[in-house]
């Protein structure tokens, strides 16, 4: 809180007034199965627009925000950054949950000319190729993208006493790229490491009872799986239900942690199974995160899941930028985010100004039961610094890809 | 001896235990008008089905003009002449009168495939169709739609599309079902007139045995699948076998 | 390799099972109002809701959920037949498609309102959480009881239409409405009362679902309907005895499928559609008709 | 009087299809309907039936107004109706065609499965064989054989002789005869002016949706000026 | 309402929508031109429900087939646009020929089903062979050269050549209907076993139409990969088949205009609503219901109704 009071001198002393609201245009999936996901995206985003219009707003402008229903699909997410841009006005763009549209939207955006701060979609390509490759300076993302789900959870693999790897993931360009990672990266860390066996659930499945079989049959030592939401909380029930886990040990799950999830599986989250995501609230263990966990379960008596507070941190990312370049102007505010550093409640992130990725730190965890919470949380932790894990521009060749020589 | 129009043999078709046709052999001349007359349930219809192409043969063989059609699909055998009216209406319910016979015409034309023509621009194909209205005198409703026309009127008009295919051979199931007995004597002399002029061949299967007996040339008695009697209609009325089986003993 | 052959298929068992509880309902409205139920999967996502918020309000007591439950959305299965669908059983198919369709897009976003867009676990069954040791793997007691429950829906379904009364006029009434009043049916209500029916039967397949799935999710219903149609066709539209078979085939190819030949399951489901619509269009039990 | 029709008046849309129809039934009787096509007689029945309910008019049935009852109800006071075209159900058997009528009707009396079957024994024969897959011929005994399993004490007929071939023909007019015998009055509508004079007693002549004349069944036959201007040209 | 009458009303559509292309914002450009792609694909679709009477829910697949024809020319072969919309329509219309082969063997719920079947084999292709279409990420970086030396690059620009393809696709189509052609395809949805008897290879016809119409949904499918610059897999799902079927439905099945006039209302009343609500689908689905229960026969269906003209006279009319 200490932060918050001081900010607002130093907010009228320096930066030039904005002039009008400032006004984010921001869609995510606000229907079907994953529509949760919308309403976590608009709790973070809420809460970071009261807090900023209370404190005067973005330079003395007030920060407006306009959600839209994505759908999931390119055509629908193109449309609505349209509209966002070209009927409402808006100055700036975020949201986008799935990797397909994210890099269906990248020439659009610069053709609008506006920058959009992606909060969910983790295609890494969107990175490497829309941006550094392609040059589109208008798209950042301020999530962790797939390195986290691959690279980082082979860091976490190699010290485990699993030699055999399987997995179950989703039958899409997400599950099979971050299998592909974690493979690649494990076996350049850990020698001898095999994988057995891998079995893809399309998009949908609800039964998971033939994977499950297809895993056990090949009687690996470790279990990876990228599934998430809805699909991760079947997984695990019918895994549960099937003694997967009193047969393999080891099981990974790269976006364990979100709170759908978590919340879902409640007391069926088996103890000590490997979870992370995007954010995680019981990290940083730091006064920030610890106020900033505090007044949103006070507020939505939730606890932030992690589109939440990539949400919450690309408002204030674009309000960093718009102060630092005193102008709400789309390619200064761009400059400005190029290589910004901000802290947030996830810690400290910097927009690689290459690549436009927010690098920061997201712990793994082993889950443990906490009387005070009614779901698993974390227990041990594992914090893998993100430099170690992130592919490094120019993204060719294996000097780009972890590990990395010190 | 010139090749008969139409020529079947050993035809044979059931439904599991009903046998509607069994080993049937016969010869249909050009230019006679045959009626197909036995009790209900026969197997007239069946026949008309095997012939005609809806149903296909359980064995034998059929030829037409000489040649082999027993596996051609329906509308081959049409395009070479041989085509069929139903026992219920069966007409285009929402295309206008004149639309039902255009189709066929346009068949026979060899426009239908014109894709990109106005329909509305074949002249010949125009002319075609309103001859044909005038033969069956629907001339003054070519505009109605098909469904608003009578009973009566839906029945000319399904005998017009038949005609319109200009066939050789043309089975006519129960032409006339439900019509008034005027009606009915009228489509029939002018199926009679028709048939004189030679175009097409009539084969019709009817009920009514005054005019069954009064138009036909030749008249072929089916029962239970067999052709139990089969000749000139006074050969017909006088056998012992189709008065027992299907006329009774007085003809109504 | 038994204890892995036998499991692939008990899975596949229980997922038949499962799709075939969801199915009956469809082929049955289908067979018998001739209309294709796109609302039969958000009656299935209601029945799934409604068992679960009684729940709480029951004792935790899911069998009595389960009856309870799925009268709520019989409810809304009679006011979407009594006040709308019965004025477009008349004009064209698409027609009704698409009303069924309006009522997929409502019901979807009701469900989000009311009880909230997140994904919602499911609690388990007391007696049936547990699992079963088979051949030395586990397999659970729910979907044991799945395995079960199918088989005797569909004894009930089949006793029903095919050796009562009731059942012979549903049949008779379903081919010819008209001839049907006018032989002292009343048909209107008749058939309401066969859309209730199938909206209950859809709704218990949610209802049953809630721990086959382990959590509920607006728009749960789209990702089964598919699987209940694709049943409902390959079994032969209107087909109960068709659809039941159908649903164990499907279950066990896309359990084997997911186990031996994972890059190409759903192409197998549909080449196998696509198959048995060519082969045998009216299904595997229909007759060839000859008009 | 069993059925009295009042100035009834029936629309096919905006099309006036029956104008200020009365005509009278008595018990015991057969009674024609007769008329060129498309005149009205099919409609008639169908109106009586309930299943194009008419827009105005009384029909009384046992002295009881049974106008705005639905098709169901009048079925269950002892109407039947046997359409023109048949209406057989296609999935149930021959058999069940029969027994669904008595099961629905719940009326008890002379008629039963066994005698239709003695009156047209064709149907035994094709017993367990599917509705769909009977000739014209056949189905057209069993819709008569369907609507006497309901014990009515009116029957509708539409057109009962068309199609079929004269022996039948000939043992329809017997069956309508034993019907008649056994108490059920019948109301027809057919086109055969032959067959009508020998079963029927009396007969209305429909033109254009009017009722244009009635009389003895004999006396029409008779009056050919009559059948001249409505029936035959 | 009389012929002069439509003529005029063409006609003061045509010029609006040149209008719109010269004077119109951004975002209204956008959606314009969304409303005419869609409209190509309902134009199409409607040649094989309103006209022939099938119903098929395979028609994803074909507008998929024409993005991804036209996206694997434009990133492998060739930026030209000409080129890549020839190759997408006639990918397509290949596809079309080979799925149709096989379900113009069945009709009515049977030909749905079968399309379905056959639209979601395609499907699981585009999505499983992640080499050639990129899977779930779809094409993307396809680019918009000049076309004949004319840049098309910016809306304003690529504007017109939608707007051309459109009135193309509307004039053609308008004549397929007239046609001897269209009539006989009328004759197949009235009664196709008359249809047969009278000459006519139904088969053959329905398989026509099937591919007519299936280049149409080509020829939409790649106009709106150049559009968006991306051709993505949820277009050959069968919902998206679904997106015509409602069109067609909400503007009236039998009439020319129907598919036009529900492709206007579909995109502009979307709109809307998600101005008003993020729950689209709700308010979206009541009006649809009031489409249907109110105005049976979809909007132009309606109108004409009640405007009391005589529909049944109409070649091809239905009640
Ligand atoms: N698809 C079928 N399956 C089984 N039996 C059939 C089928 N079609 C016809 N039949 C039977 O075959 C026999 C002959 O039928 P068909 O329709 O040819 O008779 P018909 O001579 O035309 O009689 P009608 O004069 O009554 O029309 C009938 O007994 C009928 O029940
Ligand atoms: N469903 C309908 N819609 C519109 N008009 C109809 C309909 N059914 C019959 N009609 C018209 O109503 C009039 C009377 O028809 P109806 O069927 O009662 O005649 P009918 O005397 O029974 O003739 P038929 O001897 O040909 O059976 C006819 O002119 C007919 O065209
Ligand atoms: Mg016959
Ligand atoms: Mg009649």
């Amino acid at each position: 809180l200490g932060a918050g009071v001081l900010k607002p001198t130093g907010l009228w002393a320096a930066p030039a007034k904005v002039k009008g609201p400032v006004k984010i245009g921001y869609q995510a999936i606000m229907s079907g199965t994953l529509a949760g996901y919308g309403e976590f995206h608009k709790m973070g985003v809420d809460m970071a627009v009261d807090e900023i219009n209370k404190k005067g707003g973005i330079a003395g402008a007030k920060v407006v925000v306009e959600y839209r229903d994505s759908t999931l699909k390119a055509p629908e997410a193109i449309k609505n950054a349209r509209y966002f841009v070209d009927s409402w006005g808006a100055d700036f763009l975020g949201g986008v949950d799935s990797s397909g549209q994210a890099l269906a939207l990248a020439p659009v955006m610069k053709q609008l000319g506006k920058p959009i701060i992606i909060t969910h979609a983790a295609t890494e390509k969107l990175n490497e190729i829309e941006v550094f490759q392609k040059g589109i300076k208008e798209v950042f993302r301020i999530s962790s993208p797939t390195y986290q789900d691959g690279n980082a959870a082979a860091f976490v693999a190699k010290d485990l006493p699993a030699m055999k790897w399987a997995t179950i993931s989703p039958k899409y360009e997400y599950g099979y790229t971050c299998w592909s990672m974690f493979k690649n990266t494990l076996a350049k860390l850990k020698p001898g490491v095999q994988f057995v066996a891998e079995s893809w659930a399309p998009f949908g499945t609800t039964d998971f009872r033939a994977h499950i079989n297809t895993i056990l049959d090949a009687k690996p030592d470790g279990l990876y799986s990228v599934e998430w939401a809805g699909e991760l909380i079947s997984m695990m029930k019918q895994a549960g239900q099937a003694g997967l886990f009193n047969k393999i040990k080891h099981v990974m799950l790269p976006v364990g942690a979100a709170m759908d999830v978590l919340e879902g599986l409640g007391k069926e989250m088996p103890d000590n199974i490997w979870i992370s995501g995007r954010y995680f609230f019981q990290y940083p263990k730091d006064k920030r995160n610890t106020a900033w966990v505090a007044s949103f379960v006070k507020r939505w008596k939730h606890y932030p899941a992690y589109v939440s507070e990539t949400g919450y941190s690309s408002i204030y990312a674009f309000k960093q930028a718009v102060e630092a370049a005193g102008s709400k102007d789309a390619k200064k505010v761009i400059a400005a985010l190029e290589g910004m550093k901000m802290q947030s409640p996830a810690g400290e992130r910097v927009f690689r100004k290459q690549d436009h990725q927010a690098v920061y730190t997201v712990p793994w965890g082993l889950t443990a039961a906490d009387p005070k919470y009614p779901f698993k949380v974390m227990g041990k932790m594992v914090v893998i610094p993100a430099q170690d894990f992130f592919n490094r521009p120019p993204f060719k060749g294996p000097e780009s890809m972890p590990p990395f020589k010190k | 001896m010139s090749e008969p129009l139409l020529r079947v043999e050993n035809l044979s078709k059931a439904f599991g235990k009903v046998v509607t046709a069994n080993g049937l052999n016969f010869e249909l001349k050009a230019g006679e008008l045959t009626s197909i007359i036995g009790p209900n349930g026969a197997g007239k219809s069946t026949l008309i089905n095997v012939l005609s192409g809806s149903l296909s043969a359980d064995g034998g063989r059929i030829f037409f003009e000489g040649q082999d059609i027993t596996q051609l699909p329906i509308h081959r055998r049409v395009q070479r002449g041989l085509c069929r009216s139903f026992q219920v209406v069966n007409v285009f319910p929402h295309l206008s009168v004149f639309q039902n016979v255009e189709i066929p015409v346009l068949a026979v034309a060899r426009r239908a495939h014109h894709f990109f023509r106005p329909v509305g621009g074949e002249a010949e194909v125009a002319d075609m169709v309103r001859a044909v209205l005038e033969r069956v005198g629907l001339a003054g409703q070519a505009q109605t739609p098909a469904s608003a026309l009578s009973h009566g009127d839906q029945r000319l008009l399904e005998v017009g599309i038949a005609l319109a295919a200009r066939p050789k051979l043309l089975f006519l199931d129960e032409p006339t079902a439900g019509m008034n007995p005027v009606e009915r004597v009228d489509i029939l002399q002018n199926i009679r007139r028709l048939s004189a002029s030679g175009e097409t061949t009539f084969v019709i299967v009817e009920h009514d045995m005054d005019v069954v007996f009064s138009l036909s040339d030749r008249v072929m008695v089916l029962h239970r699948g067999g052709l139990i009697c089969d000749g000139p209609p006074d050969h017909v009325k006088g056998d012992g076998q189709v008065r027992e089986c299907y006329l009774g003993e007085e003809v109504r | 390799m038994l204890e892995s052959f036998v499991h692939v298929c008990l899975a596949g068992l229980s997922k038949g099972m499962f799709i075939w509880l969801v199915a009956s309902g469809l082929t049955l409205i289908f067979g018998v109002l001739g209309v294709l139920n796109f609302a039969h999967g958000s009656f299935y996502m209601l029945g799934a809701y409604f068992c679960f918020s009684l729940l709480s309000h029951l004792g935790h007591n899911f069998w009595l959920g389960l009856i309870l439950g799925p009268l709520f959305v019989c409810l809304v299965g009679y006011v979407v037949e009594r006040y709308f669908l019965r004025y477009v059983y008349h004009i064209d198919l698409p027609y009704q498609l698409l009303l069924t369709f309006a009522f997929v897009l409502i019901f979807d976003d009701l469900v989000k309102v009311v009880w909230g867009a997140g994904s919602i676990g499911s609690p388990s069954v007391a007696g049936l959480s547990g699992s079963v040791r088979i051949l030395g793997r586990l397999f659970p007691s729910y979907s044991l009881f799945i395995i079960l429950v199918g088989p005797l829906v569909a004894l009930g379904l089949w006793g029903l239409l095919e050796k009562t009364w009731a059942g012979r006029i549903i049949r008779a009434a379903s081919s010819d409405r008209e001839m049907a009043s006018a032989l002292g049916v009343r048909v209107p209500a008749l058939f309401t009362a066969v859309f209730v029916f199938g909206t209950w039967l859809g709704a218990v397949g949610g209802g049953l679902a809630v721990p086959y799935v382990g959590l509920l999710t607006p728009g749960m219903g789209e990702s089964i309907i598919i699987d209940a149609f694709v049943v409902a066709v390959i079994g032969g539209l209107g087909s109960l005895k068709g659809a039941f078979l159908g649903a164990l085939i499907i279950g066990l190819l896309s359990s084997f499928g997911t186990r031996f030949l994972p890059t190409f399951d759903m192409f197998l489901t549909f080449i196998l559609m696509a198959i048995v619509l060519l082969w045998r269009p009216q299904g595997f039990f229909g007759e060839e008709a000859a008009r | 009087m069993l059925l009295e029709l009042n100035q009834v008046n029936t629309f096919y849309g905006t099309s006036h299809v029956l104008q200020d129809v009365s005509l009278q039934v008595e018990g015991a009787e057969v009674v024609a309907l007769l008329g060129r096509n498309g005149v009205g007689k099919t409609t008639s029945l169908r109106s009586i039936m309930g299943l194009t309910p008419p827009a105005s008019g009384s029909i009384r049935f046992h002295e009881e107004e049974i106008a705005p009852l639905p098709p169901y109800a009048k079925a269950k006071l002892g109407l039947a109706y046997m359409p023109d075209d048949l209406r057989i159900f296609p999935d149930l058997t021959c058999e069940e065609n029969l027994e669904i009528a008595a099961r629905l009707a719940r009326r008890q009396g002379y008629w039963n499965k066994q005698r239709v079957m003695e009156l047209f024994p064709v149907l035994e024969e094709r017993r367990r064989q599917k509705g769909l897959n009977m000739s014209g011929g056949e189905k057209k005994m069993l819709s008569l054989g369907r609507a006497l399993m309901s014990n009515p004490s009116l029957v509708l007929l539409d057109e009962p002789s068309e199609g079929l071939a004269p022996l039948i023909v000939k043992a329809l007019v017997e069956a309508i005869n034993t019907i008649r015998e056994h108490g059920v009055t019948i109301l027809l509508a057919d086109q055969n002016l032959k067959f009508c004079r020998r079963v029927c007693d009396r007969g209305y002549i429909i033109e254009k949706g009017r009722i244009m004349h009635s009389g003895n069944m004999e006396e029409i036959w008779a009056d050919e000026a009559v059948v001249k201007k409505y029936l035959a040209l | 309402m009389s012929r002069a009458g439509v003529y005029l009303i063409y006609g003061l559509a045509a010029l609006a929508l040149v209008a719109i292309g010269l004077f119109a914002g951004r975002f209204v450009l956008y959606l314009t031109m969304r409303v005419m792609l869609l409209a190509i694909f309902a134009l199409g679709y409607n040649l094989l429900l309103g006209r022939t009477g099938l119903l098929s829910f395979g028609h994803g697949a074909l507008y998929a087939a024409g993005a991804y024809g036209l996206g694997l020319f434009n990133l492998h072969v060739s930026h030209d646009p000409l080129l890549g919309l020839l190759v997408g329509v006639a990918f397509a219309a290949l596809i079309a020929l080979i799925i149709g082969f096989f379900c113009v063997r069945q009709t009515e719920i049977y030909f749905a089903m079968l399309t379905l079947a056959f639209g979601m084999m395609f499907f699981s292709l585009i999505w499983n062979l992640r080499e050639v279409t990129g899977g779930d990420d779809g094409l993307i970086g396809i680019s918009r050269a000049p076309l004949l030396g004319l840049p098309i690059g910016r809306d304003y620009q690529f504007y017109f050549l939608v707007l051309a393809c459109f009135a193309l696709a509307v004039w053609v189509i308008h004549r397929i209907r007239g046609s001897a052609f269209g009539l006989v395809l009328a004759g197949i949805r009235e009664n196709h076993q008359r249809t047969s008897f009278a000459g006519i290879p139904v088969k053959n016809y329905r398989l026509a139409a099937f591919v007519v119409s299936g280049a149409f949904a080509g020829l939409a499918g790649s106009l709106a990969t150049l559009l968006e610059s991306n051709a993505n897999p949820f277009s050959a799902h069968w919902s998206h088949s679904a997106e015509p079927v409602l069109v067609s439905l909400m503007g009236g099945l039998q009439t020319f205009s129907g598919p036009l006039v529900g492709s206007v209302i579909f995109v502009v009343l979307r709109e809307v609503i998600e101005r008003f609500t993020e729950n689209w689908m709700l308010w979206f689905g009541v009006i649809l219901l009031a489409i249907i229960m109110g105005l049976r026969g979809g909007v132009m269906g309606g109108l004409e109704k009640r405007l009391g003209r005589a529909r049944a006279a109409r070649p091809g009319g239905a009640s």
